[in-house]
């Protein structure tokens, strides 16, 4: 049912310049490859592991092939072509056996030609085609058990953080989160790791505000939250980042250890973590064909924007935004059950008629996004270090996500402004959604937005300058938009950031039987 | 199994986190916080975190403290009022009155003082009960005689005698000016005073009372927030056993 | 605009049922009167005072005066009478003279005759003119404050309790609230006030849980809130405890001293402090007759039946409560304007559609009394000593508060089941109900309960309830229901409680000048 | 005028009313209850009052405690960087800058580490600003660079140095494992070991820095939670009036 009565000639137009706005830096992201793509694809393609000889720390030893490829013979023809050949050529029969070889310096790549270079791509396939199937195995599993332990009773779904820093701890403070009646984990990452140009390895103990993402500590918290699922009986969907400088290689490690969700937005490294535009969208591309084929949810950041630019000024960015995240999405091979769209509760609460401000917003993505899992994140900039006002204010914040029918509720901390939650707040903030579940969850039969009311007119507005916004930056191109500061008002020249040495465009012979595969939906 | 030595937790074992608020009569400004950091070290917060303060009119600061406490919970050293007797169901203390009373075993109750909160006194004894449990109106074996609120002492002095009662049962849920000490007070010495040895079980209950008051306020027995109907049961059994 | 359809006809037997429950009550009403009622009329005549000298403490001379009345020739013919009969026979010039030659013995009462007595009659009469005037006076002081300082801007208007026990704190904690917000003001009582059969005396400071209420604590407080109305802006409202042994000596001096709202319930005193329903029903009506002349809105105790019965069970017996409530301030005067008809937001939380229900039951009243200042209290009964949680009950209710259009709201505290409150509990609470208001305040606009969904079912049902009731009340009688626990579960014989031996049943040549001039508005 | 000695406010003077929250890994229980009471206690609270408390899994506790403190702040013992420069409106700024520098004076800012929490920087140098004042790029002969997020030590230094800043201002946001504390002694110590005397003034900033830390980071000053941009700019002038 419609309560805004949004009108489907101004949405179809939204919709259209989102496309024509995206179109160029599609057209980007195929004609590039990145060194995380390239080592996303050896990661399907089997390679594991990390050089723990190396001075400077474990080094994954995807990254020591890829490096030494691009050193020998550039990666514009993708690393499938010479790792294969040199595995072929070499007769070594893994790649991490390949890989101790190249560290050694044993290897020379060089870019096959002629039938090495089809046998080195046929090789490349059915290595990489193992991997998908280990994806689609793990998309089949999750299926089964949500068939049989059974989705959360309710909408929206409470989403809780996890951030000790210890995988381990980590695991006790999910499992008893769980327990509480969070239905979706996800693991903080560690301040930083966004920026690390590879993904560090094993069971980790040690991060800052938050946990490494690790193949391994993905698998630690898989297995454990499996093991609750049955004893809360419900399925409980893990979460994890994929955004940063290893989106791809994140995604495939999602992938591979049944991760549910993922942090992904089109925008969000070249934003908040100044990485290269170019390299993030075509990182991104990637990522999301990945996380599409293992039927992961993404959740995207639109929340972001609001910490740094003014939650009613921009509000009409974070549509744009949303739109945006779609359209890639779309061309990436992600349906609309899997676009977590991200919105935030971070209007400054003093306003009038703040609450009515954020139904509005709320209500727009809401009926803009119908068929999307959206994602509802908690006021955090004007919280303060009164937890008590806090608590109130996540206490609307519940409320505006049952009144507007929000998927994913990511649940808000009392101590937001003060520490990474600790136990009890966690406790605290779960029985404040419980409350507001239980006492006013189906209030939203009660809430009719007045006809031209204060809060149809705000949503008419948004979505009105949301239509502006997208003339402009289809007239003046998205990387330029970017460039000017339009989102979160951090400004991002797209020949600027980090990771972007890391950005190769791809020649006429490139190769990739990955991306294939994942646009075609093959298995072998 | 718990450890000995205990510290607050808040995100990981032994950080010692804790959360204090307060208000003092100090103008909001650095000195006022800094005012509050003194007294949160005070308290063995180090390091303190004066993460909130905001003006209460002209004269007063409230503030919101967070930090890590350095003082170690010594678990051996804890001092609760455990529960030395068995819990019994109603069938079983009615037996147990039955056989070795040989009559019912009388209760007089009520609110003493200026004290009408009756609903505490009543979840004890009235059949509705609390938590699920009945109360002691339901006990076969028990008779139960609820004065209600504001029963002056030597009212309930005169009834215990001519009910003559086993026990009595007093409640006392404001604490102003410890209204709930001086009342139960006064009410154990006038029970000593008019009835001596002869004098009934007395118990006193209420939402901000600590079992451990008992001798302070010169009762037998003392009950805390959230005592249910069959503890107080069990415990007149297991009294009355001892008498016998 | 009706959110409830209520059907009219139902409405309508709701309240001639009520009516007629309530007419028996009134006859007997009628037909008494009692040493409050005669107390509070010598009040009106002007005697002030106490005796200081009496071993017992500070007894009112308006005590010693009528217990002496009482003594020597009863009090079926009223005080005035005998003891304007005595001012004249002894040629003393005012009641407190008289009053002191009493305590010393020196005064034989007897109920005079003929001249004697018309004279006395007429005496009396012109005294107690100059007490109506008083009345008359401030009433209309207060109309021109308002005109002149303005009511608060918003409804609901923001009442808060201050409850130190020392008057003098009180006006620094009132003063401190009303700038912070507060529109109304409340000082609780002295725990056992409400059983005390006399007033007490001066400006005190040593109350339990509460400050006495006294003449002098009145005009402190009111004069006191006087000054900061004109700081702030807005005229603050005082308020005080009528009910109780006193209730008709209390309801005269909230007139004489400009209090602007008093606690006022028909059936509070019977059900809460165990007074006798008869005194109660007596005293009430004089009060409550006081009230009207001097426009003080009244707040009646509904609320309370919830702290013991159920909220959801006995939802019912607040809306009977309501229109018994409404009948017997009509019949003694009052308009619906003054009506600070009483309800409570005290359903168990945990509940399933707890929140709903409430927005039920709070529509109900409101749809029921169109007119009437409702006064919305908070949840007490379900707090606990987690304030966290409390703290966010407190804002579902400011928020039902203001979706249902509440007139006055009691402000909630979240240590409500700890202490009395602090001030920084106070300025908490306020900066709740104000993020409420400023956030939400408005919502009401978009709140329309689903036709015939929960809500509306909810409200048809409990007003088909409290129908059912009131059937059986007039049945019954009303005496007969209150001795049999239907409000609040307590169970009140009319033959019982405090306060029995003050009714006198009322002689033929009973005379009592303020009652007729209560009821005729005559002011002189 | 207050008073020199004061203690917590709750209802009326002197009563030192405080609350406290926290969690014990301990089961829930009048054991638990007990610890709680204990470690209230050893913070100074007596009477306590352990109002609440609920299980948090098998394990922990969470506890509500109201009490009175018996510690007795001393104001005249409160330690608190008092602001000892006047706060100057833009103009006044500028015009000393001008005359005292006859050059602009160079601010070169950033978060170092891995912390991205720019907005607390951006509050202090975008023109922007923070609370109704101007950040110090709108100020006239402030020339302001703003390295962003997730600058490394050595960048900054480096860029200090061909920038020839007058003053570096860094941001820490990020706390856990002190992770603010350590980046900062970093950053001092590399600008003291590259530059030594020539070194430029150092400030750091963040809302969970105390001003007193100062000495303890290696840095000139240190700003906190709420810090105006005008306070910044007061606190540049003030120190080079003393280097001049
Ligand atoms: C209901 C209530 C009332 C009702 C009482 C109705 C009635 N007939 O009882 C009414 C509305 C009349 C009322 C009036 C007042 N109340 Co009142 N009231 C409450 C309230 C909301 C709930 C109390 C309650 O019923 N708890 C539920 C019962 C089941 O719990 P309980 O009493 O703790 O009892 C349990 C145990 O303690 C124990 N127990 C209790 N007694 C006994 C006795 C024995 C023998 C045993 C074995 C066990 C036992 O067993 C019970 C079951 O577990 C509390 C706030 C709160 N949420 O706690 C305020 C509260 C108790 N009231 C308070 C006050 C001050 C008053 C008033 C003075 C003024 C006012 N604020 O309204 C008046 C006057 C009362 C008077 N003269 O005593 C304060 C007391 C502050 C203090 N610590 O001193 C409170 C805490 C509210 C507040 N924060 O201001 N109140
Ligand atoms: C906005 C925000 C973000 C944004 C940052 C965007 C950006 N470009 O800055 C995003 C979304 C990217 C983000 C990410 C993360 N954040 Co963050 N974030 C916040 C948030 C909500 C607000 C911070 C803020 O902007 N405050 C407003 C500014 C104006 O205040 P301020 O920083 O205190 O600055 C003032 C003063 O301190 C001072 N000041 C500050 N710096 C300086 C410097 C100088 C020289 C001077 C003079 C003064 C000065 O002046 C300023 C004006 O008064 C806080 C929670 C909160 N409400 O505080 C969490 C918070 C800071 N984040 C936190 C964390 C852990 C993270 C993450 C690691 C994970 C996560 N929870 O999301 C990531 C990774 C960040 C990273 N690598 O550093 C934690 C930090 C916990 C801790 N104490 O260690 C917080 C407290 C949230 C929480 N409870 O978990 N975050
Ligand atoms: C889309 C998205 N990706 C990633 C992150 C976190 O990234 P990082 O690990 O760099 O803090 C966020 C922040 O919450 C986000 O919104
Ligand atoms: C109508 C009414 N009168 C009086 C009171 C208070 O009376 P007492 O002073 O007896 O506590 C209340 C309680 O809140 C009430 O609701």
């Amino acid at each position: 049912m419609s309560l805004l009565d949004l009108d489907p000639k101004v949405v179809a137009t939204a919709r259209r310049l989102a496309a024509k706005a995206a179109e160029p830096v599609v057209d980007i992201a195929k004609a590039h490859t990145t060194v995380a793509v390239e080592r996303a694809t050896l990661r399907l393609a089997g390679i594991t592991g990390a050089d723990t000889t190396h001075r400077a720390g474990d080094i994954p030893w995807v990254n020591r092939v890829v490096d030494t490829v691009r050193e020998h013979c550039g990666l514009e023809h993708g690393a499938v072509l010479p790792v294969f050949d040199a595995l072929a050529r070499n007769d070594i029969g893994t790649l991490t056996e390949l890989a101790e070889a190249t560290a050694a310096g044993q290897i020379q790549y060089t870019v096959p030609t002629g039938a090495a270079a089809r046998r080195a791509a046929k090789a490349g396939r059915v290595a990489i085609a193992r991997g998908l199937r280990q994806v689609d195995r793990n998309r089949a599993q999750r299926d089964k058990l949500i068939t049989k332990i059974g989705d959360p009773p309710q909408r929206p779904w409470i989403y809780l953080i996890v951030a000790t820093g210890d995988i381990d701890e980590d695991v006790v403070q999910a499992a008893s989160a769980a327990r509480a009646g969070a239905d979706i984990i996800a693991v903080i990452r560690s301040t930083g790791q966004s920026l690390l140009d590879y993904v560090p390895e094993g069971a980790t103990h040690h991060g800052f505000a938050g946990t490494y993402a690790t193949q391994e500590n993905f698998r630690i918290m898989r297995a454990a939250m499996d093991e609750v699922s049955k004893e809360v009986g419900r399925y409980i969907r893990v979460t994890n980042y994929a955004s940063g400088l290893c989106m791809p290689e994140i995604a495939v490690l999602g992938g591979l250890e049944r991760l549910d969700m993922m942090l992904n937005d089109c925008m969000y490294g070249i934003l908040f973590r100044d990485i290269n535009p170019i390299r993030t969208f075509v990182d991104q591309r990637f990522s999301r064909a990945m996380h599409a084929r293992a039927g992961i949810i993404i959740n995207t950041g639109e929340d972001n924007y609001l910490t740094t630019a003014d939650a009613v000024e921009a509000a009409h960015t974070v549509t744009v935004s949303q739109l945006l995240n779609e359209h890639f999405a779309h061309e990436a091979g992600l349906p609309n059950e899997l676009l977590g769209l991200g919105h935030a509760f971070e209007i400054n609460p003093d306003l009038p008629e703040s609450f009515r401000m954020e139904l509005a917003h709320a209500l727009l993505a809401r009926e803009l996004f119908p068929e999307a899992p959206l994602k509802w994140m908690p006021p955090t900039k004007h919280m303060t270090g009164d937890v008590f006002r806090g608590h109130l204010l996540d206490g609307f914040f519940n409320l505006a996500g049952v009144l507007t029918g929000q998927s994913i509720l990511l649940v808000g901390m009392m101590t937001e402004a003060v520490v990474t939650p600790w136990l009890s707040d966690r406790d605290l903030a779960v029985a404040n959604v419980r409350y507001v579940l239980n006492a006013a969850g189906n209030l939203s039969e009660d809430f009719v937005p007045a006809r031209d009311g204060y809060i149809v007119k705000r949503a008419h507005q948004v979505l009105g300058e949301a239509v502006d916004l997208l003339d402009r930056i289809v007239d003046d191109g998205l990387l330029n938009a970017i460039g000017d500061g339009t989102f979160g008002l951090m400004k991002r020249p797209q020949d600027k950031g980090k990771g972007t040495d890391g950005v190769v465009s791809k020649a006429d012979g490139y190769v990739n039987p990955a991306i294939e595969m994942l646009e075609t939906g093959a298995t072998k | 199994m718990t450890k000995r030595h205990v510290r607050p937790y808040g995100d990981a074992t032994g950080d010692g986190m804790v959360q204090v608020s307060f208000t003092l009569p100090v103008p909001h400004g650095p000195r006022a916080d800094g005012a509050a950091q003194q007294l949160a070290n005070k308290m063995g917060i180090d390091p303190a975190m004066v993460v909130h303060s905001h003006a209460i009119g002209d004269g007063f600061t409230f503030f919101v403290v967070y930090g890590s406490v350095n003082h170690i919970v010594d678990l051996d050293e804890v001092k609760v009022v455990e529960r030395e007797y068995p819990l019994l169901s109603p069938a079983e203390v009615n037996s147990y009155v039955k056989k070795s009373l040989r009559r019912k075993l009388i209760v007089v109750g009520g609110c003493i003082g200026t004290d009408a909160h009756t609903v505490g006194i009543d979840a004890i004894l009235n059949i509705k009960g609390f938590a699920g449990e009945k109360g002691l109106e339901y006990y076969r074996e028990l008779r139960v005689v609820n004065l209600g609120a504001q029963v002056t002492v030597p009212e309930i002095v005169k009834r215990a005698r001519t009910e003559k009662a086993d026990a009595v049962l007093v409640s006392q849920v404001v604490t102003q000016r410890d209204a709930h000490i001086l009342n139960t007070q006064e009410m154990s010495a006038a029970f000593r005073e008019a009835m001596g040895e002869r004098r009934p079980l007395m118990i006193a209950g209420g939402p901000r009372f600590d079992p451990l008051m008992a001798p302070e306020l010169g009762v037998d027995r003392v009950f805390g927030r959230g005592t249910t109907p069959g503890e107080v049961a069990s415990y007149l059994v297991h009294a009355i056993k001892e008498k016998v």
